[in-house]
Formats: C-alpha cells, structure tokens, sequence
C-alpha cells in the first residue's frame, strides 16, 4: 500500500527524523498510525490544556482509560470513544463493533467492566437512510451488549438535519477495580518480557479502519470502504472474562486492547510507553485467512483481540488460562530496550522504525480559524408563537419518552444487578457497588445546537448540564471523558468551533473542579452543507458516597411545594428544542450561564444530599425547559403539579437555561431555604404536588391521566 | 442445601445469581461446562446469559456441553434443577423440559418489569409462594416466545406444570402466557423472569426471594 | 474423498408467528412493493463438507440437522447438496 | 396476475468474518462431524409475491435486496424465483 493519507510536508518529515526513505511497508505503518485518528494531529496541542489531576484522580489522558478512586480501595475506570463512520456505512456492526472496543479500553486497565451509556445522534427519522441507520445503530448496541453481560444504563439520542448520513455513535463504558484487584497500564517494558496475543484470530478485516475514520465520508469513501468488522460478542464476552483471570495472576507486566491500527498501534504505543521498544515475530500471529501479507498482519483492524506482555517464566500459567477460555493465545514477540519497533516476517526483518517517531513524532497541524455569525431569533418569529404550538409541544415531549423507552427496553439495563436508578427514569444512571455502601452516578450529556450557535458557551452549558445530573440524583461529580465530535479541521469554522469547544470544557471543568480523565476526538463528520454541528459529549461520572443519598427525579407525594432553584429570567428560547422542533430554526442567543453560580449549586448540593428528607426529587432544567421538566417529573413519580408561573412570558414555560426543579415538604422548607441563603443561591415556589391535576398556568390545564393515555 | 450454579461459555448471570444465594444464606458453587462433576450438589442452577453467543438458536449448543450429560442424569435421578432464562432455553434443548423457545413476538429484545401469577406453588421451588400471588420481576430477553404443540400443551394443562404466567400484558408472545413450567415429577423448572434480579428492594422488587429462600434446609 | 457444498434452509413450521417476516413485509408495503403478499423469514446454513457420495453427505447433514441445527418442535428444514 | 414464491438467500461476502458460522462449525466438530469444513450462516427470505412474469418478479426482488433487504457493503444475495 505505500502511503496513504499523507501530505507531502509530512513525507519529508518522515525521511528527515529516519534519516532514510521508509520502505513500502513501514510507509504503511507510519500513514496508519499517522492518521487523525491515531495520531491525534490536529487536537493534540489544545487537549494538553485539560486540568487532569486531582486528589482523586489515580490516572488521567494518555491511557487506553482514566480511574479514579473512590475510597476504600475502589476505583472507577472509564473512558467514551466513538464509532461514527463504521456506524455510517454498516450500522449494525458499527455500533457493536464500538461497543467492543471501548469495552476492552476498560479491560486494557484489569477492570471488569460494569456498565455502558450511548450517545446518539441521527438526522430525522422520516428521511432518506436515517430509519434504517438508527434501527441498525440500536441493534448492535444491543445485541453486543446484551451478549456480554455489561448492562446499558443510559445516554442519549437526538435528531437534527445535519446528523443525516453521518450519525454519531459515541460509547462511554465504566468499569470497576475492587480492592483485590491491580490495575495495570498499556505498558511494555523489561527487555525480554514477551508479548501475548489473545483472543480472536487475526483476518482481513477493518483494514485501513484508521485511516478511513480519518477521511470524509463522501461517496468515494463508500465505494472503497475497507472491509467491515465483525463483531463476535460471544468472543467478546470470553475475553472479559480470560483476561479478568490473567491479571488476577502474578507476572503481567502491561495490558492493551488492540484497537484502529490493529498491531501497529498497540506494539508501538505500549512499548513507547514503557520507554522500550518491540520485536514482533509475524509469523506467530495465528491468521484467519490463507496467505495474508505482513501488511495485512500489521493492520488488521480484527476484533476481540488483547496485547499482554507477560514475564517469561509466568507465560505458561498465562497461557493456561486463555486455553480453558477456548480462546488463541499466542507468543508474538519480544519487548527490547531500543525503542524501536522492529518486525520479522519470514525470517526477514522488514520494519525497524523508532517508537518515538511512530507515537509522538508526527507533525502537530495548528490550522486556521474563523468565527462566525448566527441569526437571532427574529421579532417576527416571537410574535408569530401561538397557542397551539404549546399544544404540539408538549405531543413532542410525550413522543420523545416514549422513543427513548423504544430504545433502553432493547437493552439490558439489569444485569449484573446493580442497576438502582436504570435509564428513563432519571437524568444520571446511578449503580451500587457491591460489597460497600457507595453508588455512582453517571451521565452523559451534550448540546450540538448550543454549541453550534455559540460553541464556547455550548460546551460549558453541557459540563454544566452534565454536574447538575450527577448533583440531582445525589451524586458528587469526580470526573470527565469527553467525546469530541466535529466535522473537517482544515475547514476554518470547524477549527472554530474546536477551539472554542475545548476552551469552554477546559473553563467549566476548572471552576467546577471536575478533571478530564480519558476523551476521544473524531473529525471529518459530514462536510461542507451537510457538516454536523460541534458536538462534544460530556461523559461524567460521580460518587454516591452512601447510597441512601440517592435523589430521584420523580414527583412524590401530594401537598409537597415545588421549587425552581435559579431565576425564571434565566430562561431563554435561543438554540431551544421548542424553536427547533415547532419552527425548524436553530437559532438565537444560547442560554446564559454562570459558571461561579454553578460551583456554588454543586457546594450547597453536596452538602444537603446528605440530609435526609430534605430534597424529596430534582431534575434540572434542559431541553424543552420547565415543560419538559414537570412533564417528565410527573411521568416518572405518577403525580401531577399545579404550577403558578409568575407572567406569560413563553421563555419561562418552553425556554432552556440552568436551574434544579426540586420537591420539599412543608416541614422542610424553612432548613431548605436556610441553606440556600448560606450559599446565597436564589430559588422561587412555583407550585405545588398534585395526584392527578397537570396545571402550568396560564398555559397548561389538563390531567396526567389525559397526558399519558398513550403510555 | 448445596447448591451449583454452572457456567457455560457466555453465560452472564453467575454471578447475580450466586449474589442472590449468598442474600439469603448459601455459599453456592460453580460448576464448569467442561468438567463431568457435579459436586456432591443437590440443586443445579442453569443461569441467565448467552451461553454460545446463543448462536444458531438459543441454549443449543451448550446443551451438548460435557456438563450437561451430568445435569440430565441428576434430573433423571430425581435431582433439582433450575433454568433462569438462558438456562430455561437450554433445558428445552436439552428435552429435559417439553417445548421450545422462539424469538420474541414483537421481534425484538425486551428488558423490563413484568408481573407473575404463581399458579402453582405446590412444588419445591415455589413453595413459600401462595398461589394466585402476583409478583413482580425483571425479564431480559430476545427469545423468550413459549411455544408447544396443543396437544402437549393440553397435558401441561392438566398435570399443573404451567407453575408461572405473565399477569397482565404478554410481553413476548409465549402460549397462554407461559413464563414458567416443571416437569411432571416436579424437580426441573425452568422460567424466563430474572428472580435473581429480584431480591433487594432498591432494585426494584424483592419477591424473588421467595425461590432462594426454599433452597435453606428446613429446620 | 469429494468435498460437497450444502445449502440448508430452516424455517418456522408453517402456522408459527413469524414476528420477523412480518416486521419486514411491513416495511415492504411502505416503501411502496404492495405486491408483496406474504414474507417468511428462516436461517441459510452453507456448508463445506467431505464426503465420498452425494447421498452419504444427503444423510450426514439430515442427522446434524434433526439433532442440532434445526429444532423439530418449531422448525423444518430442507438440504440441497451441491457438488464443488 | 399470478402469484410467485421466490427464495432469496442472503450471506455474508466472502472475507467478511461470519463469527455464527464458525461457532456452529465448532459445534459440529465437537459433536464429532469432523468432515466439516467450513460453515457460513445466512438469511433466508421466502416471499410471496404478485407479478406478471417471472422476469419481472426477478428484478423486482433485485430491487428490494439492493435498496433494503441486503447490506451491499457487507451482503452478496441470490434469488430464485418458483411458479405457485
Ligand atoms: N478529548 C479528549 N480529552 C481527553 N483525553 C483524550 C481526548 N481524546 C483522546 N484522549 C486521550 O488520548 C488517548 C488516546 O485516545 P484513543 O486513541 O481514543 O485511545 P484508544 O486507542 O485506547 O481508543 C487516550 O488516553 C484518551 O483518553
Ligand atoms: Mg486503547
């Protein structure tokens, strides 16, 4: 294959650094691991910006996923990653075949993983390829991870225009470290430790997945798409479980998950990590198919495959355990001092490349970048707002519940049985930890309008939005991975949006105190007209440091008050599911939002979540504003609301912005009030539990009987 | 009681269900698809999960695990068994249960709550059931369809095997609502809902409980 | 030994629900083939096998089947047994 | 109009890795039919279906496996169409 995806500068940059020409083969073996994908070009300068450190924090970027600890010597892996273009072009296997690979991210670390979140992103149902994309999308989530055992608790979907033919599928997984457990790195280091590789056996499939994933998606790329990958959940699941033994024994060394550039990518990157280089012996990669050159060896993108590097003497007990999985399990190589990468293949050596070079030596792209402007919501479009468009809306919003409960039913939710606030029926997932008192919450959230209307605010909107979730179910947020999904970075206004993006988490997440752990970038979504929206996705995850601290979202009992802790005026109708979905514009000024406000909600929260009684349900304000929200507190606790909004002011009904809807009883409203005032927070009485009554006056006047009959 | 949980290649459950039993007092033991032996249990456990990545159909390869030539000797003998979900699939393979399993009728996996009637509980595993109890549990499954044929069906009928139905709505289809069944000497039983998922309340249901509890000796 | 390409079809037993087949004559019809009468779905198993004559592979794949690859209480099957 | 069955097989491309097929193989060699090379699970498709002739069926079946029934990324699918 030669090069492939390669600009001239970084040809010349190649033969500088190597002091020769690169023959065809390692030509191939730097355009992989070169590409954006890989090499992280064109994002890794501004990801260095991230706060990745915290007390709690025992590993951030730069692993195949980060941890963090959780007292008594349990910690919480995980790590989002997305499938966007496999998902593009096979659906089905796209989507399983994401969920494989972030789960063996986890398994990379010795954790067992314990639960996975999707965040989809589709163009509307009704047109051309999108059914089809989003039935296949769901299917494979489900049918990956039903089969291994690893519940789906939560995530997203949402439908926009721009998402249409380029769907996003970004995956988050958690796993966990018990106090028995070691956790291991990518690693590979001590000179003449061997190299294992276990699992499945290597064919043709995914060749040049990495590059491809770095390419637009146009209709050439569909013509030449490289092989597809396969997902084998049954594999997968064996994995799990053979490499859980293995590392509970004695003598691994590193552990690494072989994902986009199959080989290439996991030798090179865990021997550079381990400051020593590699010897791989290609002939003792067991193979699928007949007659595969090394080329095909080399970057094979074949699934449900791990790298161990294991201590000579230890290999055999290694070994054993693979065999009674039924699973291959075969000495590849060796680990070296020189930090090379070397390959043999039929006796002959025909790569010898340092790892340097590989892993950090590609050119770093910094490529220009403009702003732009959006149009506001015009006058004529406020005056034009009527009545009957809060009728439609709130069908809207019953049609939106009953569309994400088409898609978690498909998905195991309880196994493992941990499972305690399962998806739809809260904004964060929350999970007990057996053998302790602890939970987690966990969420993942994003906002591609905002961020496309203004990307710096969107992005800090959604960190905001993602700490209020994990707040509302009576967590306290300890970390972030973050998914960044953008379109072509040499476009001007795509760089744009990057920037402001990564600026805007980076601010939020430091006076939030909430450190980035593990992320993922994918570029090249969709081009020109049809480019997608910025869309980073925040994957967050927080302690319950006593499960009895767990808030949920449903109303409780009649005669309760109803509190919104924020201020109606913040509540604005720019970039809002209501303009989008009754007017088809996306458009105006995105939501305010204060980010020392929201470090002051996250305090006061984190301290009343330990007081029992006192918060009796919350959910934050968000899409489809405190309509959405009383619709859903009300659905999910089976009570209505009598709300009395102050004016008729339509932002306050269907407008978006920050803001916690809690319920307190009348005994506890004077300690409620009290403590707010200590964090000098503002909130207002809006309302009132009901049984059956649904009232937002002057708007809505109906019962939840009468709302709901479709469910 | 000794009580055996067996694992199969795919299985995902083993573990919730040991969870389960160690609830209510038991250290339960795992038994591998491999081996021959049983253990000395008195009970075997046939776990949720996909066993064999329930290729080709549900629970039909692992009914030829090595293991399983022991698990029919031991019914045969009069031994307890019980199949929760992949395991009630693998016993229709096995014949050790009348039968089959077809994907679910509305074509798709379904996770959620369902409710149960106990209709009979005049045997060893729902014994500390009343019958006509209505009880609540999780199922998650793809295939999970009861089918047999009416004339069989009619036997069922009238040895009272039928010992769970779905109350309520019938979320995959099964014939008369079936969710359950024993054999006619009532010690193998297989069932589709989850009890295992079932017996701490913050999960959402206890009355899972129950099926563990009947597994204590009596005193 | 000759080795021999055999195709075997399983379907539900006729009068069984076949929730799949439907699902997709449904979305047939609504993409516009209403000519489509009736869609059942089944599994197509290819197999490579050795054999010394076709009616030995015939037999040989009839008993995997009745024992395996086709469940009797809900399925049926036919085997068409190519030469390579 | 007459009424036509047509059997539309659906298979993996060559190459394509078919896990279910190589999970069924090893079934079949731990039950002892070691003769079996190689196994590859597809979708069988039997549709009844109005038409005029048996040209015309054809492509309409064509038509169908091309925009929906099949994935032509992943997919190769052959048709054979039966006269009621
Ligand atoms: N947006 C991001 N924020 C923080 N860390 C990131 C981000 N994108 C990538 N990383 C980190 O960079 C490393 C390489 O990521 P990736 O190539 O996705 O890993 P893998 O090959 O294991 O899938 C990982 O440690 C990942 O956590
Ligand atoms: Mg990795």
């Amino acid at each position: 294959m030669g090069v492939f995806g390669l600009r001239e500068e970084e040809i010349k940059h190649a033969i500088k650094v190597l002091g020769r020409e690169p023959n065809d083969l390692e030509w191939s073996v730097i355009s992989v691991i070169w590409s954006e994908h890989c090499s992280y070009k064109h994002s890794r300068k501004y990801l260095k910006e991230f706060l990745t450190k915290a007390e709690w924090v025992e590993q951030g970027p730069g692993e195949n996923a980060g941890i963090i600890n959780l007292g008594d010597g349990y910690r919480i892996v995980f790590k989002i990653e997305s499938h966007n273009h496999p998902s593009a072009v096979e659906p089905f296997q796209g989507a399983a075949t994401g969920v494989g690979g972030i789960v063996r991210d986890i398994l990379a670390l010795g954790a067992r993983p314990i639960a996975l979140l999707d965040s989809l992103r589709f163009g509307p149902l009704n047109k051309g390829r999108n059914k089809y994309l989003f039935e296949g999308v769901v299917g494979g989530i489900s049918f990956y991870g039903n089969c291994i055992g690893v519940p789906v608790v939560g995530g997203e979907i949402v439908f926009e225009e721009c998402y249409s033919s380029n769907p996003l599928v970004n995956v988050m997984c958690i796993g966990l470290l018990t106090p028995d457990q070691k956790s291991y790195r990518g690693r590979a280091e001590g000179e003449g430790n061997l190299l294992l590789l276990v699992g499945a056996k290597t064919g043709r499939d995914g060749l040049q997945g990495a590059s491809f994933a770095s390419e637009k998606l146009d209709e050439e790329v569909h013509k030449k798409r490289p092989s597809v990958q396969v997902g084998d959940p049954f594999l997968g699941k064996l994995l799990i479980e053979a490499c859980l033994e293995a590392a509970s024994l004695d003598g691994i060394i590193g552990i690494q998950d072989l994902g986009a550039a199959g080989l290439v990518s996991a030798l090179s990157e865990s021997a550079r990590r381990g400051k020593s280089g590699v010897e791989l012996i290609l002939d003792n990669v067991p193979q699928r198919e007949e007659n595969m050159s090394a080329e095909e060896i080399l970057l094979s993108e074949s699934q449900e495959r791990m790298l161990l590097v294991v201590r000579p003497e230890k290999i055999d007990k290694v070994i054993e355990v693979f065999r009674k999985w039924d699973l291959e399990a075969s000495i590849i190589g060796k680990v070296i001092s020189k930090e090379r990468f070397v390959v043999y293949f039929k006796g002959e050596k025909i790569v010898d490349l340092p790892t340097e070079l590989l892993v950090e030596g590609s050119l770093i792209f910094d490529p220009p970048y403009t702003p732009y402007e959006v149009p506001s919501i015009s006058s004529d479009l406020y005056n034009s707002i009527k009545e009957e468009h809060i009728a439609n809306f709130v069908e809207v919003l019953v049609e939106d519940l009953l569309i994400k409960e088409s898609i978690y039913r498909k998905y195991d939710y309880s196994v493992q049985t941990n499972t305690i606030l399962p998806p739809g029926l809260g904004d964060s997932a929350v999970l007990r930890i057996k053998g302790t008192n602890k939970g987690i919450a966990i969420t993942t959230d994003g906002n591609g309008r905002y961020c496309y209307l203004d990307p710096r605010k969107g992005a800090i909107y959604s960190v905001a939005e993602a700490c209020r979730n994990i707040l509302c179910v009576g967590g306290r947020p300890l970390g972030i991975t973050d998914g960044l999904n953008f379109g072509d970075p040499s476009d001007p206004k795509v760089f744009y949006q990057f920037r402001e993006v990564v600026k805007g988490i980076n601010l939020a997440s430091r006076v939030l105190e909430i450190p980035v752990v593990s992320g993922n970038v994918s570029f090249y979504n969709g081009q020109g007209e049809n480019t997608i929206y910025p869309t980073p996705i925040i994957g967050m995850v927080g302690i319950l440091e006593d499960i009895n601290y767990l808030i949920t979202p449903g109303f409780k009992k009649p005669g309760n008050l109803v509190y919104l802790i924020g201020d109606l005026s913040w509540l604005s109708l720019g970039g809002s599911r209501f303009i989008k979905d009754i007017f088809n514009k996306v458009v105006g000024d995105v939501p305010w939002v204060d980010l020392i406000w929201e470090r002051k909600l996250k305090l006061f929260w984190e301290e009343i979540r330990k007081e029992k009684g006192i918060l009796l349900s919350a959910h934050d304000v968000s899409e489809g504003g405190l309509l959405a929200t009383f619709l859903e507190m009300a659905f999910w606790g089976n009570r209505g609301v009598r709300v009395d909004l102050p004016d008729d002011k339509i932002e306050y009904l269907v407008g978006e912005g920050s803001g916690i809807v809690v319920e307190v009883e009348r005994e506890g409203e004077r300690e409620f009030l009290e403590r707010l005032g200590k964090y000098a927070l503002k909130a207002i009485k809006i309302g009132e539990v009901t049984d059956n009554e649904f009232v937002i006056s002057p708007y809505i006047k109906t019962t939840l009987s009468e709302l709901f009959k479709r469910r | 009681m000794k009580v055996g949980i067996v694992i199969f290649p795919g299985t995902n459950c083993d573990m919730d269900t040991y969870h389960a039993l160690k609830i209510v007092g038991l250290k339960p033991v795992y038994l591998w698809h491999k081996e021959h032996d049983l253990k000395d249990v008195d009970l075997v456990i046939l776990p949720g999960g996909f066993s064999y990545g329930d290729y080709l159909r549900a629970g039909a390869i692992a009914r030829f695990s090595p293991i399983m030539r022991e698990v029919v000797d031991f019914a045969n003998k009069g031994g307890y068994v019980l199949g929760i979900c992949n395991g009630f699939q693998i016993l229709l393979e096995a014949g050790l249960l009348p039968g089959a399993m077809l994907p679910n009728i509305t074509n798709s996996f379904i996770c959620k709550e369902v409710y149960l009637e106990v209709l009979n509980n005049n045997n060893f595993f729902l014994r500390r059931y009343s019958k006509g109890e209505i009880i609540k549990m999780p199922i998650a499954h793809k295939e999970g369809r009861y089918y047999i044929s009416q004339k069989e069906l009619e036997e069922l009928k009238e040895n009272n095997q039928i010992v769970l139905k779905y109350f309520g709505e019938n979320p995959n289809g099964s014939i008369e609502s079936i969710a359950g069944i024993i054999n006619k000497r009532g010690n193998v039983m297989g069932m589709m809902p989850h009890p295992e998922r079932a017996v701490e309340l913050f999960l959402g249901s206890q009355s899972g409980i129950n099926l563990f509890l009947s597994f204590l000796d009596e005193e | 030994m000759k080795k021999w390409t055999v195709i075997l079809e399983i379907f539900l037993k006729d009068g069984i629900f076949d929730p799949q087949g439907k699902t997709i004559k449904d979305a047939l019809h609504n993409l516009g083939f209403k000519e489509v009468e009736e869609v059942r779905m089944g599994k197509v198993l290819k197999i490579d096998i050795y054999g010394d004559n076709k009616n030995e592979v015939f037999e040989k794949i009839k008993k995997m089947s009745e024992i395996f690859l086709a469940n009797p209480v809900t399925e049926d099957f036919n085997i068409r047994v190519e030469e390579e």
